[in-house]
């Protein structure tokens, strides 16, 4: 069902539409099966930021927080981007994986 | 000599006998928004009151309450009333309840005047002018009762700023904003129905009883004073369901739809209760779980909705939801506040083992298994000198605006993600319920002021921690852990000192 | 209580909220301040309203007048919630004895009967009038800018509905009230000497700046009306022996006095203003001289009334009398008055 | 009833109430409400006293006032009242009547 308003033209532009953001954009990241960390974590990151980069020192600095996160390796991780595979390498940009603006990233530890 | 009057009459010829429709202006330029909504009203007088409050009474039995509750505030700071409380852990939970809830106060105090200008029945135009100044009332004894206890401890001191600007403050601001910027027969439906006759209970009943047991006389004084004005309030709630669909079936899913809303709404905002019920009161009453049994499905699902049934309407959009997570939501939120604990204006900490075995005895299916491992964890980095955070920022639900923190209906292990896009963009969402909120009205959630993200744009205060928290008003000793903080410092220093005397 | 209160000295961390704090120093804060200062919500509005999407939920734009400081204005008879309903409660107990006795001693019974067609051309009229005073206040309740000025406003409202109750009240005493109450409504509705009247408090309905309705209704059209009916038509009354009624006049012309003291403190804050003083001043005149001729035409008819009990009054004397007060109040805060002020065309 | 038929959820029996201050005030008045009400459970939780019924809660004035030992005007009720369970049908100089519309 449509708003309902009394004046035509309720419309206004989303308040974190990609373009406020410029040469970046937010990305989410959740560590599926592990609640310990309760939620999936907010980043804003350059478009053109390595893998590498965004790995290193956005993802890891934030889930080294649980002593468990030293047990991942990348053999046994598992990448997602919106709920389809990924499979990262460290030179590659953000954008050039297909990652774009509020994309949600799972990452999980397999056998 | 005229004959007495009983209330009933002396009611009707001080409400209903003074309106008149306007013939010198146009009815639709005095009454402009009644009609925006869709909701068709034909017959004002059918509207009942049982109430029957005349400002003669008003004025009487309201200077009586307030004469009670002032003397008690008084009566307590001038005997440090506060050193009686169960343990300064206590008043966390009231801190979030002055931060958050006392500012709705104020928002219902100033939308309840709009009902009573822009609604044309007489008998709703008073009921809503009281309502109006009984939520000034609200707001002011909030605020003078927590006075005391802000000259003491952290986190009292900024309470309207820390509203307009914490991220956790965003889930009660972000729900009433939503509820004044609607027509006005869904705020009656949103305020006075959902969340005043139909969660209100949940809410207030157990909050002030736990406050009671925690020896919070103030907390307890102004709850309970206010709750009889609640009882008016619920009152006028359940009036407004009946009296709108009574007066035109084609209200009947108008209503629905606001209904499944509003209680969704106001549920996702009880979860914070819910956490401040289970955790932060060391003496407690009863579990969420069980209020909830007791308040919501009794009262409501046994008792108001047979009554609702013959009108066409069904219990709202997803109380089966609800009854499964009441197993859950108070610990995965708790949990949540404790991991965001650096960003927030009270102290949370690790429950102790006595707690602990309260919550197995209380959650047997689910503590054990999925939330006292994360305590253990917790402990085992405070063996080490440690305190987890989780040291960033969290995804938002673009409806509730709580972090996405809660796990699918079936499977307390799992993280529920939703999303949609509209017109390009992506929007995420913690359940079925906030992305269905969000389809009916795109164009009302994509303006959603959403604290994580406000922070990325660099609208609160700078890039940093230090930089956020000095831009949200909170100050050292605010945030953090409880254990080895000012709070906890001071109260055992001040009963060493008592033990001595 | 489980200590000894004489040796223990806790050291207070905080005086006040800081809101008080930033603005007063470190001092103790009262509740009224606590209670008023800084409670309106401010910024990081999450929706634009439904209704009317050209504000926010709270929007200073809502008046053309301006305050670099909202809080610059406080309530001088310092109402809060708790306070304001105690003073009301006192002086509404005081009416309730005052008509306990007028009904013990039939003071009613003895009032000449053309007196009940006096109330009908003026009394039991004006409880519509003062509930229509409640919607334009309730407007200004939820519109005003900053919780010192709503809480007035609000009040204001509550205290009209009030009068209009009390009005009502006084008519219940008196015998067929119920005929009575019928025929004051239609006189409301159509009687020629207050169709002006209802015509004139309809339209402040629209008015859309609440700070000009505050000044319309609050320093021009109550004060004229309640001077001319309830101060000089009361000597009418008490000339007639019609002595009943005058505690109902004399309750409404104490809360005019009382609801002025707020009123006049705000448009001294509007005009005192640094910044926008000069401007606030030029605004409220031209409020003041747009609306001054529209508000005697509407009350002027009541000079119907003067001509209705045995002794007559003397109407164009009160009528002056009653200007006169309008304008004394209005030169007080420096304000220009109708005979200075340019002719009005129309 | 297809109304309360939720999953997950057991209806229990139903019923309606009044949730009042604990005071001396109202504990007469509980007395009273009892009298009239024999079929009233009163139960107690910290700081306030429950007052449940099946079907209907009739508060009457002149058995409050036998109580009170003396004049008691419904409206004071107010006064006391914390929340309540039900719908208020009816509230009068004579009788206060909590009870749902349907059985």
């Amino acid at each position: 069902m449509a708003v309902v308003s009394l004046k035509p033209g309720y419309e206004f532009p989303a308040r974190d539409r990609a373009e406020v953001f410029g040469d970046d954009m937010l990305v989410y990241v959740h560590w599926a099966g592990n609640l310990f960390f309760c939620a999936a974590a907010a980043y804003r990151a350059p478009k053109a930021m390595k893998w590498g980069d965004f790995k290193a020192n956005m993802v890891d600095t934030l889930f080294s927080g649980d002593p468990d996160y030293a047990k991942l390796t990348p053999e046994n991780t598992r990448w997602t981007l919106n709920d389809q595979p990924l499979n990262p390498s460290a030179d590659v940009s953000l954008t050039e994986l297909g990652i774009t603006h509020k994309d949600l990233l799972k990452f999980e530890k397999v056998g | 000599m005229a004959k007495k009057l009983g209330l009933r009459e002396t009611y009707a010829a001080m409400t209903r006998g003074v309106n008149w429709t306007p013939s010198y202006v146009k009815e639709e330029e005095a009454f402009p928004y009644h009609q925006f909504e869709g909701i068709k009203i034909h017959d004002w007088d059918k509207w009942e009151d049982p109430f029957r409050m005349t400002v003669d009474n008003y004025w009487k039995y309201q200077a009586e309450k307030d004469r009670r509750l002032y003397a008690v505030l008084d009566s307590f700071s001038q005997n440090q009333g506060h050193l009686n409380i169960s343990d300064a852990r206590y008043l966390n939970a009231i801190k979030i309840f002055l931060q958050g809830v006392t500012p709705l106060e104020y928002m219902a105090h100033r939308h309840f005047m709009f009902i009573s200008r822009y609604i044309p029945g007489p008998g709703t135009r008073m009921a809503a002018l009281c309502q109006s100044i009984d939520e000034l009332r609200h707001t002011q004894i909030e605020i003078h009762s927590m006075s005391p206890y802000n000259k003491y401890y952290s986190g009292f001191h900024s309470m309207r700023q820390m509203h307009d600007r914490v991220w956790y403050l965003s889930v009660p601001k972000s729900y009433f904003d939503d509820a004044v910027t609607a027509g006005p027969f869904e705020f009656l439906t949103a305020i006075s129905f959902s969340f005043e006759y139909l969660l209100t209970n949940l809410l207030f009943v157990p909050f002030m009883s736990g406050a009671a047991y925690n020896g919070d006389l103030p907390t307890t004084t102004f709850g309970f004073s206010a709750q009889s004005d609640e009882s008016r309030h619920m009152t006028l709630g359940l009036q407004v369901i009946k009296f709108l669909l009574e007066q035109d079936e084609a209200n009947v899913p108008i209503v629905q739809r606001w209904l499944d809303k509003w209680f969704w709404r106001g549920y996702r905002l009880n979860a914070l209760v819910a956490a401040m019920m289970d955790y932060m009161l060391p003496k407690k009453v009863m579990s969420w779980k069980e209020a909830f049994e007791l308040y919501f499905e009794q009262q409501m699902l046994d008792g108001l909705f047979p009554d609702l049934a013959r009108y066409g309407i069904k219990p709202p959009m997803g109380v089966e939801q609800a009854i499964k997570e009441k197993e859950k939501i108070s610990h995965e939120v708790y949990w949540t506040l404790y991991s965001f604990g650096f960003a927030a204006a009270f102290n949370t900490w690790i429950p102790t083992a006595s707690e602990q075995d309260w919550m197995t005895q209380k959650y047997p299916e689910t503590f054990d298994k999925y939330y006292r491992p994360h305590f253990e964890k917790a402990q085992k980095i405070a063996d080490q000198g440690g305190r987890f955070f989780m040291l960033g920022l969290p995804q938002l639900c673009q409806v509730c605006q709580i972090p996405m923190l809660f796990t699918e209906p079936d499977d307390p292990g799992k993280i529920c993600f939703r999303s949609t896009t509209y017109q390009g963009e992506k929007y995420h969402f913690c359940s079925d319920g906030c992305k269905q909120i969000f389809e009916w009205e795109p164009q009302k959630y994509v303006q959603s002021w959403l604290p994580v993200h406000e922070i990325y744009k660099g609208n609160c205060g700078g890039p940093t921690v230090p930089e956020v928290l000095a831009w949200y008003g909170i100050q050292p000793g605010d945030n953090g852990e409880y254990q080895g903080s000012v709070d906890q410092q001071n109260w055992a220093n001040w009963h060493k000192d008592l033990a001595t005397v | 209580m489980s200590y000894d209160l004489s040796p223990q000295v806790i050291e207070q961390r905080r005086l006040a909220y800081d809101e008080l704090t930033r603005r007063f120093g470190q001092r103790e804060a009262t509740r009224y301040e606590e209670g008023t200062i800084g409670v309106q919500h401010q910024e990081n509005f999450h929706y634009r309203p439904m209704w009317n999407p050209d504000v926010e939920i709270y929007d200073p734009s809502m008046t053309r007048l301006k305050l670099t400081d909202w809080y610059s204005f406080l309530d001088p008879r310092q109402y809060y919630y708790a306070t304001y309903n105690q003073a009301r409660n006192k002086t509404m107990e005081n009416l309730e004895s005052q008509l306990a006795y007028v009904s013990e001693k039939g003071m009613l019974d003895k009032i000449a009967g053309d007196w009940h067609n006096i109330f009908l051309a003026y009394l039991l009229p004006l409880r519509h009038y003062e509930y229509g005073g409640v919607t334009t206040m309730t407007y200004v309740a939820r519109f005003a800018y900053g919780t010192s000025i709503e809480q007035c406003a609000s009040f204001n409202a509550f205290d009209k509905m009030g009068n209009s109750q009390i009005i009502t009240k006084f008519a219940l005493m008196l015998p067929n009230a119920d005929q009575l109450l019928a025929d004051g409504k239609k006189a409301w509705l159509e009687d020629a000497h207050l169709q002006p009247l209802r015509s004139m408090v309809e339209h402040s309905w629209l008015i859309t700046d609440w700070a000009e309705a505050i000044i319309v209704q609050n320093l021009l059209l109550d004060p004229l009306l309640y001077n001319l009916l309830y101060q000089e038509f009361d000597r009418v009354a008490l000339d007639n022996g019609a002595l009943a009624v005058t505690f109902v006049h004399k309750y409404m012309s104490d809360w005019l006095k009382d609801n002025l003291r707020w009123t006049n403190a705000l448009v001294e804050a509007f005009l005192n203003d640094e910044q926008h003083g000069e401007a606030n001043r030029q605004a409220i005149q031209q409020i003041l001289d747009g609306w001054r001729p529209k508000v005697e035409e509407s009350v002027r008819p009541l000079a119907a009334i003067f001509e209705m009990p045995r002794i007559k009054g003397n109407f164009e004397a009160s009528w002056q009398q009653a200007a006169q007060n309008v304008d004394q109040n209005l030169e007080r805060l420096g304000l220009n008055t109708a005979s200075e002020a340019p002719a009005m065309a129309g | 009833m297809s109304a309360t038929t939720i999953a997950g959820h057991t209806a229990k029996e139903r019923f309606i109430g009044v949730d009042l201050q604990d005071n001396e005030e109202a504990r007469r008045i509980v007395r009273a409400i009892v009298r009239d009400n024999p079929e009233a459970k009163v139960s107690q939780i910290p700081g306030l006293i429950k007052v449940t019924c099946h079907h209907q809660l009739d508060i009457k004035r002149a058995t409050v006032e036998q109580e009170l030992h003396h004049e008691w005007d419904t409206q004071e009720f107010n006064l006391i009242i914390i929340s309540y369970v039900g719908d208020i049908q009816e509230w009068d100089d004579d009788h206060i009547l909590v009870k749902w519309n349907t059985d």
